[in-house]
């Protein structure tokens, strides 16, 4: 299903940036760029304000444990003027740190901390990066593909809640 | 008889809380007792049928005086009072003027035990039915022989009230 | 006889009357507060499409005594940071002061609760407002940010609106010249006129203060059960909070008592002075005989056997106290009976149309802000009462000093109060606008909403 | 019975030192909450009376956060100089939980997240896995959609005015909107016996075909709620008080919506005529005439009136679509075993409480590699703080309930 994309949009993006795109592909007719990470404050600023991509709809993350950059950050965005949707992947390895967007977009903010929570990615330059659904000394990030889905921290329930696990 | 109990009684509550009042460190607990203090007094009065007295003890003091302390002390930190010395560097003071007020009282005691009636200068209450109704009364007294100073009393507290708007609004 | 029990003797005969009236009020008036709260619930449920109470005895109507049941049973919980002895001293402060209040109050000129005191209407004003005290000291001694902000919110909101309220009375006692309950009435009877009619001004500024003062909708901030959970009475649980219940809804009966002598004629009938509207005399045994056969013809329809005999036996209570009310008018040697009997019907009816009243802007009315409140309070209605006094006060001087009619100074009066309402209105409108047009406030502004 | 005992005694021994350890931790907490304000900007400090600012916890058991949301609010006297939310009270780990589901057993679960609004949750995931396996539902399917997911969007307006307003202190609205939304339950569990999580749609379609007197059913109830609505905008509308407490409340500019993300009548309110039904329609919605509401000041009245505005068209729509129903089969070819080709897919709706997207990566197996979730209440509940500023305690709770936020879905 997947195929190279190579439209004017994806021109601009490579003329720009160059290296950085690392791909650009076309999913059932939704398009996304894989970039770089570490030019992911220059790609989203771009993006927003040259390419009138303003809203942050969605920002999330995809966990491929086999690969050799376990991550994947995906950004949704979406264009009142165009009334298009573009996804960023950025590709990370398991410690590093990619850099925030709340500058670009304060919406990132709550986003940022729930990737943080479930997948344990840090955000260089994030205002307050801790975990926002879970409980804060929780231990482990549930949606890592290495975390089973009986699985829980035992010991914070017993201690927090009195309660032997039910699991 | 009755009237005797009754005075007791109350004069009794009153002298109990205001001992009480100033003994507790805690600054709610003295308001409460500063209130039923003020409350008995109140009571007094009503023995004496001091009918317009009593209600202006209660409205003017329990009911606005009292309830700005209690709003005071609320907002306030009160940790900091509950930690400091009660009877400081005052108490020779206080005890110079406690000794002269129980002076005076003495005084007055001693030259009172000539006048006919009164015993152990117990006010005695006048039956009811004698007395002018009171409200009107004081308002007769107030309104034609003491007009100037009352009129010169609602001036001042006129003023006194302005002020505390300028004060309070200085700060904007 | 023993000698000591002599004096006790001699007190009962002196003051048994008040000791009786003493034990019915704390004996009957809960009662009546707690069948208010039914009262209140089936209205409400009426205005809301459902039913309210139905389980608890005929259409719900033993709800009230199962309710007091279930809280005087229920743990009493005394939060460990509270204040021990403030914490169970101010409930009692509470209802003590509303249930205190109850005895200057006269139910018609044959049931004065406890005396005709010299100074009426003031005592039930001051020993109502003490009422405050054991909502600022519940609040403060819970310790809890909930209830200090409830019995904060509370103070300065009574306050202000006791103000308000003081000086709308005082428009009503010009024209009666009197603090005693029935002299005030008596002024009425005399004059041929209730109040309200002369001082609308008055009688609408207290209605709204009243509403302020028992903590009621849409004045309901000190226990706004959605921004404070329940304000200063979060904490209190069981028996504690049904007293402060208890007070508030003693209160309303007082407040509604004091607005019924003063401006709607306490227990005259409508047009007291007029002869052929005499037939009106007849109107509480009628009125009483209709709800009776109301229950007859329902009883039939009842559901459950119970539920028939119940009906039969309001409708026969009803008939009794028709009879009872109607028999003065028939036989001539009970007529002295007549006004006593009226008078407290006509003046439970006036009470229960207040009471409603409140409970009517309940259901329909959104709550205000804090600062929505005072700015009414402190920019509206105490300049509009002390216009108001004052334009009473002058209209009372053209009638005595220069001879005016009455109506005519008085239409006079109101009509430049009105306009004094009107230029404030417009005033705070403006305000308003101002306030709105510029930008909403991003530095909290240094105004603090406590001051009033 | 020996052993029984001893274990008990030290189970005891043990809950007591767990509580110890909580009682410990709790106390660290508070210590921390009150050294975060200390370190607050010295501007800040001015307070009234010279007072500490109050720190004032509201929730998670609180009348009006709608669930089990926790702010907290530092407070000078009752003016609120910051917020922060706690949430997560509620977090079920639906994300995880699709992980471990195949694509039709995943199906009810997006139920539980907006339960309010659960036919739209379906509606968003069910067009995604659609997408993602490039089947089309049948036109009949589409517009019995379409009717359904905008009863529910009436439906959850319903309940966002009924709390609103008693969040605001009027009493009575909320059972006038109970009684109309029992209407829209009673034809969501006459179509497929459920009322609340009703888990309506399948995927590639319908299960159900529309019983006998749907479209009768439909129509009668919104021919009725013309005269029901009107009834709420005489109680508040109009009302000086409702204005008082809603005008210049919790204001947001177009530019805040969009930073902030935030979506649906929010943004409308703030004067962005966006609605994705019309920017990039689907299920049925381009067959339909309606009208996208818009305010202008962007604050809590105008959010009001545009909601309001949003179940009338709703109704429009409903009735446009029942007038035309068309014939033929109800459920397009799906096998019986999902397997969409390796990829993904991003699909969003316009649910009522805003953009709700699924963003769904299969790797060619029966269940799907990963499913996240946009929920519409968590991206607006971020502007909680910045609309609150400044306020009082009593806007805090206006704001709450204007965002028309579910915790269900804002914890998933």
């Amino acid at each position: 299903m997947q195929t190279p994309l190579d439209n004017d949009l994806t021109k601009r993006y490579r003329e720009q940036f160059g290296a950085a795109i690392l791909e650009a592909i076309e999913d059932r007719k939704q398009a996304y760029l894989v970039i770089e990470a570490a030019q992911l404050e220059e790609i989203a600023r771009y993006s927003r304000d040259v390419e009138k991509f303003d809203l942050l709809e969605d920002y999330t993350a995809v966990d491929w444990p086999r690969r050799e950059k376990r991550f994947d950050l995906v950004a949704i965005l979406y264009s009142f003027s165009h009334n298009a949707r573009l996804r960023l992947k950025i590709p990370l390895a398991a410690e590093q740190s990619a850099a925030s967007l709340v500058e670009i977009w304060p919406t990132a903010n709550w986003l940022e901390r729930e990737i943080f929570d479930m997948f344990g990615i840090s955000f260089s330059g994030h205002p307050d990066l801790k975990r926002i659904l879970l409980p804060e000394e929780w231990q482990g990030h549930p949606l890592r593909k290495d975390y089973d889905i009986l699985q829980q921290d035992t010991a914070w329930v017993r201690e927090n809640l009195g309660i032997e696990s039910g699991q | 008889m009755l009237d005797k109990v009754i005075f007791f009684f109350f004069a009794g509550v009153a002298i109990l809380s205001a001992a009480l009042m100033v003994t507790r460190r805690n600054a709610m607990h003295s308001a409460v007792f500063l209130i039923t203090s003020l409350l008995a007094v109140a009571g007094i009065f009503l023995q004496l049928r001091a009918e317009f007295i009593f209600i202006a003890q209660i409205i003017v003091y329990v009911g606005g005086i009292m309830v700005l302390f209690i709003f005071v002390i609320m907002l306030v930190n009160l940790d900091v009072a509950l930690h400091q010395l009660k009877f400081s560097r005052q108490k020779w003071v206080a005890l110079l003027v406690t000794l002269a007020l129980a002076a005076e009282v003495g005084v007055m005691l001693w030259s009172s035990r000539g006048v006919p009636g009164q015993g152990f200068l117990l006010p005695n209450a006048v039956p009811v039915g004698q007395l002018p109704p009171n409200t009107e009364a004081l308002a007769g007294r107030l309104f034609d022989a003491y007009l100037l100073p009352f009129e010169i009393v609602s001036v001042l507290l006129l003023v006194a009230m302005v002020g505390a708007v300028v004060m309070a609004k200085k700060r904007t | 006889m023993n000698p000591t029990l002599h004096p006790v003797l001699a007190f009962l005969q002196t003051w048994w009357v008040e000791l009786v009236c003493g034990v019915v009020i704390i004996a009957v008036v809960p009662l009546v507060a707690g069948y208010l709260t039914l009262m209140e619930r089936k209205l409400m449920a009426d205005m809301q499409a459902r039913l309210g109470p139905m389980r608890v005895g005929p259409h719900g109507l033993l709800q009230p005594i199962a309710d007091a049941v279930k809280l005087l049973i229920k743990e009493d919980i005394i939060p460990d940071n509270a204040d021990k002895m403030i914490f169970w001293l101010a409930p009692v402060t509470s209802m003590t002061a509303a249930l205190t209040a109850m005895g200057g109050i006269a139910f018609g000129p044959s049931f004065l609760v406890a005396r005709d005191i010299n100074v009426g209407l003031l005592f039930v004003l001051g020993v109502s407002s003490m009422g405050l005290l054991g909502i600022m000291l519940g609040g403060w001694a819970s310790n809890s940010h909930y209830s200090i902000m409830g019995a904060l919110r509370s103070t300065a909101q009574l306050v202000s609106y006791e103000t308000a309220g003081g000086l709308a009375l005082i428009s009503g006692l010009l024209l009666a010249g009197t603090l005693k309950i029935r002299a005030i009435v008596d002024a009425q009877s005399n004059d041929g006129v209730w109040f309200v009619f002369l001082a609308p001004v008055a009688f609408f500024i207290y209605l709204v203060a009243s509403i302020a003062e028992t903590n009621r909708a849409p004045f309901d901030l000190p226990e706004a059960e959605s921004e404070l959970v329940a304000g200063y009475m979060t904490e209190f649980s069981g028996f504690r909070w049904a007293l402060y219940f208890l007070g508030e809804y003693t209160n309303m009966i007082v407040v509604g008592a004091v607005a019924t002598t003063l401006f709607l004629g306490g227990w005259l009938r409508p047009f007291p002075n007029v002869h052929w509207m005499n037939w009106l005399d007849a109107v509480p045994a009628l009125f009483t005989a209709a709800v009776g056969v109301y229950c007859v013809l329902r009883a039939g329809k009842q559901p459950v056997r119970v539920q028939i005999w119940f009906m039969w036996g309001v409708a026969l209570t009803c008939f009794a106290v028709a009879v009872v009310l109607g028999l003065p008018l028939l036989v001539a040697q009970l007529k002295f009976m007549m006004p006593g009997l009226n008078g407290a019907f006509w003046f439970l009816l006036k009470i229960s149309a207040y009471i409603y009243l409140f409970m009517w802007l309940r259901f329909t009315l959104p709550r205000y802000r804090f600062d929505q409140l005072m700015h009414l309070g402190w920019y509206i209605l105490i300049p509009l009462a002390i216009v108001n006094v004052l334009a009473v006060g002058v209209a009372t001087i053209l009638e005595l000093e220069y001879g005016w009619n009455r109506w005519l100074a008085l239409v006079v009066t109101t009509v430049f109060t009105l306009a004094a309402a009107l230029f404030l209105l417009r005033v705070n409108d403006k305000r308003a606008a101002e306030a709105s047009s510029a930008a909403p406030p991003e530095q909290p502004s240094p105004e603090d909403s406590y001051a009033g | 019975m020996g052993p029984g005992k001893s274990g008990d005694r030290e189970r005891a021994v043990a809950v007591k030192k767990t509580e110890a350890v909580r009682r410990q931790k709790r106390k660290e907490s508070d210590l921390r909450n009150v050294s975060d304000t200390l370190q607050d900007d010295a501007a800040q400090k001015q307070t009234l009376l010279g007072a500490d600012e109050l720190i004032l916890n509201m929730g998670p058991q609180h009348p009006s956060t709608h669930g089990v949301l926790r702010v907290k609010l530092k407070l000078d006297g009752e003016r609120v100089r910051g917020t922060e939310c706690v949430i997560g009270y509620l977090h079920r780990g639906v994300e995880k939980i699709a992980e471990n589901r195949t694509y039709q057993q995943f199906a009810p679960y997006v139920d539980r997240m907006d339960y309010v609004a659960a036919v739209s949750n379906g509606l968003g995931y069910c067009e995604a896995v659609e997408k993602l396996l490039n089947v089309e539902a049948p036109p009949r399917a589409k517009v019995i959609r379409t009717i359904m997911t905008e009863l529910q969007r009436i439906a959850s307006h319903l309940v966002w005015l009924g709390t609103h307003a008693l969040d605001i202190g009027a009493l009575t609205p909320l059972f006038y909107c109970m009684r109309e939304r029992e209407e829209i339950l009673k034809i969501f569990e006459k179509y497929c016996g459920a009322r609340l999580t009703t888990h309506a749609f399948r995927i590639g379609g319908l299960q159900y075909e529309a019983y006998d007197s749907f479209e009768k059913d439909v129509e009668r109830f919104c021919k009725d709620f013309e005269r029901r609505i009107q009834e709420y905008v005489d109680l508040l509308t109009g009302n000086s008080i409702w204005i008082g407490r809603t005008r210049n409340v919790g204001v947001l500019s177009a530019a805040d919506c969009i930073a902030l993300g935030a979506s649906g009548p929010v943004l409308r309110a703030s004067g962005v005529k966006w609605d994705l039904r019309k920017a990039q329609p689907y299920a049925a919605y381009d067959q339909y005439k309606f009208e996208i509401p818009v305010g202008t000041n962007g604050d809590t009245y105008d959010r009001y009136m545009v909601r309001m505005e949003e179940m009338r068209q709703s109704r429009l729509i409903c009735l446009q679509a029942i007038e035309n129903i068309p014939a033929g089969p109800i459920l397009g070819k799906v096998g019986k075993v999902l397997k969409p080709p390796a990829g993904e897919i991003y699909h969003s709706i316009e649910a009522p409480k805003g953009i709700l997207g699924y963003y769904i990566v299969s790797d060619g197996t029966t269940q799907p590699y990963r499913v996240r979730i946009r929920p519409p209440s968590f991206v607006n509940l971020q502007a909680l703080d910045k609309m609150a500023r400044g306020h009082l305690v009593a806007d805090v709770v206006a704001i709450i309930g204007t965002l028309d936020i579910v915790l269900g879905e804002v914890d998933r």
